[in-house]
Order: C-alpha cells, then sequence, then structure tokens
C-alpha cells in the first residue's frame, strides 16, 4: 500500500511552512509586510536594494505552494474517507487552487517589482500593491477550504470517524478567523490593512494552526489505518 | 429518578455540555477576540483623544437595545436546553423561535445602527475608531448570522418526528455557540460604547 | 409554574439586564472618567462570567474546561484594564 | 462506458499543445521569445506592432488552457485506476490548474500590453514583463503535474499496470527538465533567463514530450479497457 507515500504527502504540508516562512521572514523581508503608508521612495529603495532576495524569496514561495498540493491531496484523500459523496472533497480541491494560485501570481509580481531597478517609483509602488493585494487578500477560498474539512469531518458519522471530531471545529474556528484579510483593499492604516494585526497576523496564525493540526490529524489517520490495512 | 434528578447527578460528576470539539471552537473564539480587544486599546493608547471625542458621536441607546436583545435571547436559547432535556420538543421549538428573533431584531437595529452613521458621513475610514468599530462589530455580526443559522438548524431538529439520539447534544452544543455570540457582544459593547 | 432550573436561568437574565443598566447608568454619570470606565470593564467580565457559568452551563462542567474559562475571563479582564490604566488620559 | 469521449478527451491535449503552438508561433511571434534585454522602446514598438495578432494569440492560449483540462482529466482518470486512495489523482487534478491558472493570466497581460498602443513604453514593459514570467516562470507546479504521474505509475500495484512502468521514468526525467523554468525571473540573459535554451527551450520541449508520451499511454490503456469490456 502507499501509506508511506501518504506519510510523506502529509509532511510536505509542514514542510511546506517551513519554507514559506524561511522566504517571506529571510529572504524577502515581507513578514511583517511592508506597511502599505510606506513612502513611495522607501518602497522602492526597498526593492532596488534587494532584488536577489526578494527574487529567490519569490521562487521559494512557488515551490512551496507546489508542494503544498500534495499536501492538500492528502487532505482530500482522508476527506474522501469520511464522505459518502466526497461534496466537501471537491470544495475542498477547487477551493485550494483558488486560495493559492494567488501566491503564484504574487510571487512573479513581487519579482517583476524588483527585476528592473530602473522601473520608475511609481510603477514599483503599483507592482508591489499588487502583489500584496493578492497575497494577502485572497482569504475567502481560504477559508472555504477550511471550512470545508471541518464540515467533511464533523459530517463523519462512522463509529470510528478518520479525524477526532474537534478538528472539523478548529478547522471552522480557523476558517472564520482568515476571512477578515478579504478586506485589506479599504485600508491603508490600522489592523485590517494588509500588515495589520487583524488582517495579517490572526490570519496567519490560524492557517498556521490549521495546516499543523490537520497534519497532525492526517498522520494520525495514515497510521490508525496501517494495521487495519495489512491484516 | 425523575428525569429532572438524573440530569442533576450526570451534571455533579461533570458535564461537558454539547460535543466536546464544540467548545475548541468557542474557546478558540474568545481567545481571538480578546486579541481584538487587546488590540483596541493598544490602538487607543497612541490616541487617546480621537478615541473619545469619536465615541461621541456613539448612539448608546442601539448599544443597549442590541445588548437586551442578545441577553434576552441567551435566556431563551438557555431555556430551550433545558426543555430539550426534560423532553419538551415543542416548548423548546417555541422557545428557539423566541431566540431566533430577538437575534434578527439585533441584525435590524445594527442596519440602522449603521445606516444611521452612513448618512451622517461617517464611513470606516473616516478615522481609526471608526475602523474599528464598524470591523470589530461587523465581525460579531458575522458571528450572529452563522449563530442564526446554527439556530434555524436546532429549530429544524426539534421539528423532526424524531430528533436522532444526538438531540439534546446538538441543542447544547449549538446553544453554547450562540451564548459566545452574547457574551462576546457584552465586552464589545462596554469597550466601543462605554470606556473612555 | 417554572420548575427550578428554569426559574433559576430567568433569574440570572433578569440580574444580567439590571446590571447592563447599571453599567450604562454609571457610565454616564461618573465624574472621574477611569473609575467608572473600569467600573463598567469590570461589571461586564462579570456579566460574561454569568453568561459563561449559567447559560453555557460551565457550572457543571469538567475542572480542565471550567478552569480555562476562568482563566481566560481573569487574564482578559485583567489585560485589559492594564492596558487602560496605561493609556493617557483624554 | 464512455471510454468513447475519454479518448476525445485524450486527443484534446494533442490538439491544446499545437494550439499554443499556433498562438505563439505564427501569431503573437513569441518564438523565440522577445529578449529580456530588449530597450523599452524597441519592445514597446513590437507590441504596438503585432497588437491584433498578440491578442488573438492570447485568445487561442487561452483555448488551448481550457481544453487542456479536459485532457488532464482524462489523464487524471488513468491516474485513478492505479491508485488504491487516489492521492496522485488529486495531485495531479491540482496541479494542472495551479500549473495554467498562469498561463491565463500571463495571456491577459500580454493582451493588457497591447490593448492600448498609446500606454507609456514603461507601462508595456512591465506587463511584458510579468507576462513572460507567468508564462515561462510556473515550473514547479508543471514539474509536480509530471511528478504524479511519475508516482502513480511507479506505484501501480495492478497485474497488468495501467501504464507501462517507463512513463513513470520518463515523467522523473521530464520533470527534471522542466525546472530550470522557475529561475527565470533571476535572469536577463544567458541560458536560464525566459528567453533562454535551458528554462524556455528544454522545458518546452519537455513538456511537448510529456504531453505527446502521456497521450499515447492513455490512449494505449483506454483501448485496451475498450477491449475487454468489449469482450
Amino acid at each position: 500500500m502507499n501509506l508511506r507515500t501518504q506519510l510523506v504527502c502529509a509532511w510536505l504540508g509542514p514542510i511546506g511552512t517551513v519554507i514559506l516562512f524561511f522566504a517571506m521572514f529571510f529572504l524577502m523581508g515581507i513578514l511583517p509586510p511592508f506597511r502599505p503608508s510606506l513612502a513611495q521612495g522607501e518602497l522602492v529603495a526597498i526593492y532596488r536594494q534587494h532584488p536577489i532576495g526578494m527574487l529567490t524569496g519569490g521562487l521559494l514561495l512557488m515551490l512551496a505552494t507546489s508542494i503544498y498540493m500534495a499536501f492538500f491531496a492528502l487532505v482530500a484523500v482522508q476527506m474522501k474517507r469520511m464522505e459518502k459523496t466526497p461534496f466537501w472533497t471537491y470544495v475542498f480541491l477547487t477551493s485550494s487552487i483558488l486560495a493559492f494560485y494567488s501566491v503564484i501570481v504574487a510571487e512573479m509580481v513581487f519579482s517583476a517589482a524588483a527585476y528592473r531597478p530602473e522601473r520608475s517609483d511609481m510603477l514599483i509602488q503599483a507592482l508591489s500593491d499588487l502583489a500584496f493585494i493578492l497575497y494577502v487578500g485572497t482569504a475567502l477560498p481560504g477559508s472555504v477550504q477550511m471550512v470545508a474539512v471541518g464540515f467533511a469531518v464533523l459530517g463523519d458519522d462512522r463509529a470510528d470517524p478518520v479525524y477526532p471530531r474537534w478538528v472539523g471545529y478548529l478547522d471552522i474556528w480557523a476558517g472564520i478567523l482568515a476571512s477578515p484579510g478579504t478586506l485589506i483593499c479599504l485600508f491603508k492604516l490600522g489592523p485590517f490593512a494588509w500588515n495589520g494585526a487583524l488582517a495579517f497576523w490572526v490570519a496567519a496564525v490560524a492557517f498556521g494552526i490549521w495546516l499543523n493540526v490537520n497534519f497532525w490529524a492526517a498522520r494520525r489517520a495514515i497510521l490508525r489505518s496501517a494495521p487495519a490495512q495489512r491484516g | 429518578m425523575d428525569a429532572e434528578q438524573q440530569g442533576a447527578v450526570k451534571r455533579r460528576a461533570g458535564h461537558v455540555p454539547g460535543e466536546e470539539g464544540v467548545w475548541v471552537l468557542i474557546m478558540g473564539d474568545m481567545l481571538v477576540f480578546s486579541i481584538f480587544f487587546a488590540t483596541y486599546l493598544i490602538y487607543r493608547a497612541q490616541n487617546v483623544v480621537l478615541y473619545t471625542s469619536s465615541q461621541l458621536s456613539m448612539q448608546r441607546g442601539f448599544g443597549l437595545l442590541n445588548t437586551v436583545l442578545l441577553l434576552t435571547s441567551s435566556w431563551f436559547v438557555a431555556l430551550a436546553v433545558s426543555e430539550a432535556r426534560a423532553g419538551g420538543r415543542e416548548r423548546a421549538m417555541r422557545l428557539l423561535l423566541g431566540a431566533f428573533a430577538c437575534g434578527i431584531g439585533f441584525v435590524v437595529s445594527k442596519a440602522f445602527e449603521w445606516g444611521g452613521k452612513i448618512q451622517a458621513g461617517i464611513t470606516l475610514n473616516s478615522n481609526e475608531f471608526y475602523i474599528f468599530y464598524y470591523m470589530l462589530t461587523g465581525i460579531h455580526l458575522l458571528h450572529v448570522l452563522i449563530g442564526l443559522i446554527v439556530l434555524g438548524y436546532l429549530i429544524a431538529r426539534s421539528r423532526r418526528p424524531d430528533p436522532g439520539a444526538s438531540y439534546v447534544l446538538v441543542m447544547e452544543g449549538g446553544g453554547a455557540f450562540w451564548h459566545l455570540v452574547d457574551l462576546l457582544w457584552i465586552v464589545l459593547f462596554a469597550l466601543l460604547y462605554l470606556v473612555r | 409554574m417554572l420548575s427550578t432550573p428554569l426559574r433559576r436561568i430567568t433569574a440570572v437574565w433578569l440580574l444580567l439586564v439590571l446590571a447592563t443598566l447599571f453599567s450604562w447608568e454609571s457610565a454616564h454619570v461618573g465624574n472621574d472618567h477611569r473609575l467608572s470606565s473600569s467600573i463598567v470593564l469590570v461589571i461586564a467580565f462579570i456579566k460574561v462570567r454569568f453568561v459563561g457559568l449559567e447559560f453555557m452551563e460551565l457550572r457543571h462542567a469538567p475542572l480542565p474546561l471550567r478552569l480555562i474559562f476562568e482563566i481566560w475571563l481573569l487574564a482578559a479582564c485583567a489585560a485589559l484594564l492594564i492596558l487602560y490604566w496605561l493609556s493617557p488620559m483624554a | 462506458m464512455n471510454y468513447r469521449s475519454q479518448l476525445v478527451a485524450a486527443w484534446l491535449g494533442i490538439a491544446a499543445t499545437l494550439i499554443m503552438f499556433i498562438g505563439l508561433w505564427p501569431l503573437m511571434h513569441f518564438l523565440p521569445p522577445l529578449k529580456p534585454g530588449l530597450g523599452q522602446a524597441e519592445l514597446a514598438a513590437i507590441y504596438r506592432g503585432n497588437a491584433t495578432g498578440i491578442i488573438t494569440g492570447g485568445i487561442l492560449q487561452m483555448l488551448a488552457c481550457s481544453i487542456f483540462m479536459l485532457y488532464f482529466s482524462a489523464l487524471a482518470l488513468q491516474l485513478k485506476r492505479m491508485e488504491a486512495a487516489p492521492l496522485w489523482t488529486y495531485t495531479l487534478l491540482l496541479t494542472s490548474v495551479l500549473g495554467f491558472v498562469p498561463v491565463l493570466v500571463a495571456e491577459m497581460l500580454f493582451s493588457a500590453a497591447a490593448y492600448r498602443p498609446d500606454r507609456p513604453d514603461e507601462i508595456i514593459q512591465a506587463f511584458s514583463d510579468l507576462g513572460f514570467f507567468l508564462f515561462v516562470g510556473p515550473a514547479l507546479p508543471g514539474a509536480m503535474q509530471m511528478l504524479s504521474v511519475a508516482f502513480a505509475v511507479l506505484g501501480d500495484r495492478n497485474a497488468e499496470p495501467v501504464f507501462p512502468r517507463w512513463v513513470g521514468y520518463f515523467s522523473v526525467w521530464t520533470a527534471v527538465l522542466a525546472l530550470p523554468g522557475a529561475v527565470v525571473t533571476l535572469f536577463k540573459a544567458g541560458p536560464f533567463a525566459w528567453n533562454g535554451v535551458l528554462a524556455f527551450w528544454v522545458a518546452a520541449i519537455a513538456f511537448g514530450l510529456w504531453i505527446n508520451v502521456t497521450f499515447w499511454a492513455t490512449r494505449r490503456a483506454l483501448l485496451i479497457q475498450m477491449k475487454s469490456s468489449a469482450a
């Protein structure tokens, strides 16, 4: 059986998160994200002075997104075990892409802002804005993604559920928390701007918790199914 | 032993209302809202004058009405859970309808409150206080709407000929979520409307 | 005639509504902003405790769950009061 | 059974590759891709001179992307037959969208660059840069697509494997060849720039080969299925 493979895919979730963190913090310097109110001159100086960090970091964002897909596929496989009709599984699969395609587009826009230092200030600022809006603002599909797992878990009515039921409630909680990111375009300052405590940090932490708990639950489900399948 | 005594014994032994997992959601939400509240006070400390002067435009009457509506709906829900436990599904259903009506009342009064503000030219980005005002009450309103869906489910469940073995558990869990909505509003009301 | 738990729930509800009116009034009337605001906050958390213990039935819950609630309550109330008193006067 | 429609969907993979080629070459004149080092004015002149070609070519790209989805679905159906739990099937579905959404966005950016000839040169250049990043850059989701086929084929425990095992090894090989496409944001000239030998040509040829080989394997598997269901 491919349980070992499934275990590897489960680990790709936390590994992807470490890569994401490394790229954002050490390479791109966007953790915390640049203040939206940063003066044009200051903002473009960052892109002109550290283009390599921005570009290589972007590359790692693409890597993280790609390996997340195997992790999401694994979560979907577990969800399918919970459901009689794979409704939430399909919702999860489609919203996974809807939530993460924007990371790849955002990463390319960050790269375009850093690619040519001779670009005008205004243009670099426009690209940077677009990148942050794509990166932080695509929150609702992410919420749908998290909540979908929650509903699948809570709908699992077998005697020995695939995931513990509290994971379902946690997924719904994380999904609700991640949603304020949707509104970042409305603000340039304060806790709901794209660098804000509530839009960015709460959503980021919610995603981190969601991912790690679902990793734990998926890993547990795989290990538990191992003896049954061998027998 | 009658049903009530049985319930009392069970409760004394330490009874988790609803299924245990619900409490991950409830405690998680309480944690996050306390972060919201603290963030509000931290931002407020940078510019107290702006906040207190903006708070003058807050219509406390609305806040009071909202609080009483939510407290009353919570009362209905608590009674309904108690009835459900004693087997009175019909009465539980009617009490839930009362709670639902109060919840709708909350949404309507919020709409009037926001509408009045917007007509007075006070919008989302008018100043930092209003960012908090609209966003925190908005996120809370989202919880109210989710809570209304939960209440609707509980009502439907109570009307079923056979409510299923998990009926009381679902009532307790859904009820606890509605009380959470109430509980968060109590602090939000104090912070945004009353604390200067 | 209401049975015992129902009567208790109703009494709590009445108490909460009265506390709401009281804190509303005290915020209105008080001369010392800081003191009256602090009272309002403390009353709010007392109300929260009643909602939690009585309505949510945490009174009968196993100790760990009840402890989490009580600790959250204390920590949140203390944190908000400290943050409030640390901020400058208007 | 709907083997016949699956067969049509498989052929659509070849059709999509052809359409993509027609869009890129005779219409957009993007084969070879425009040089990253081209002067702003020169580049803008190309977009202004071939606006209709670029925009209609873009529409063909969108058409190609859309019908590629049918092909990847047909491929996913074969993967599903190889697996007990549809892990790599889901990964293929997820990464297929993740890899091709940027192509759609890229096509729209090329069109935006060509849409108003009176746009300043600098803006046209920014759109064009971003377009090529998105078109050539998403090599990691692409490689992940190929790898998911590879892992499914190599993990196939059927007595008569759905695809021959060498298709699995072949897919690993093409995935490795496709990787250099990911680094285009770091270079403006040389083999790894978006018009470079390794980043563009080798990756493009690897992709073309992979489509043709998986098409062949899918068609073969379908013909076997049809024969056994007729018998």
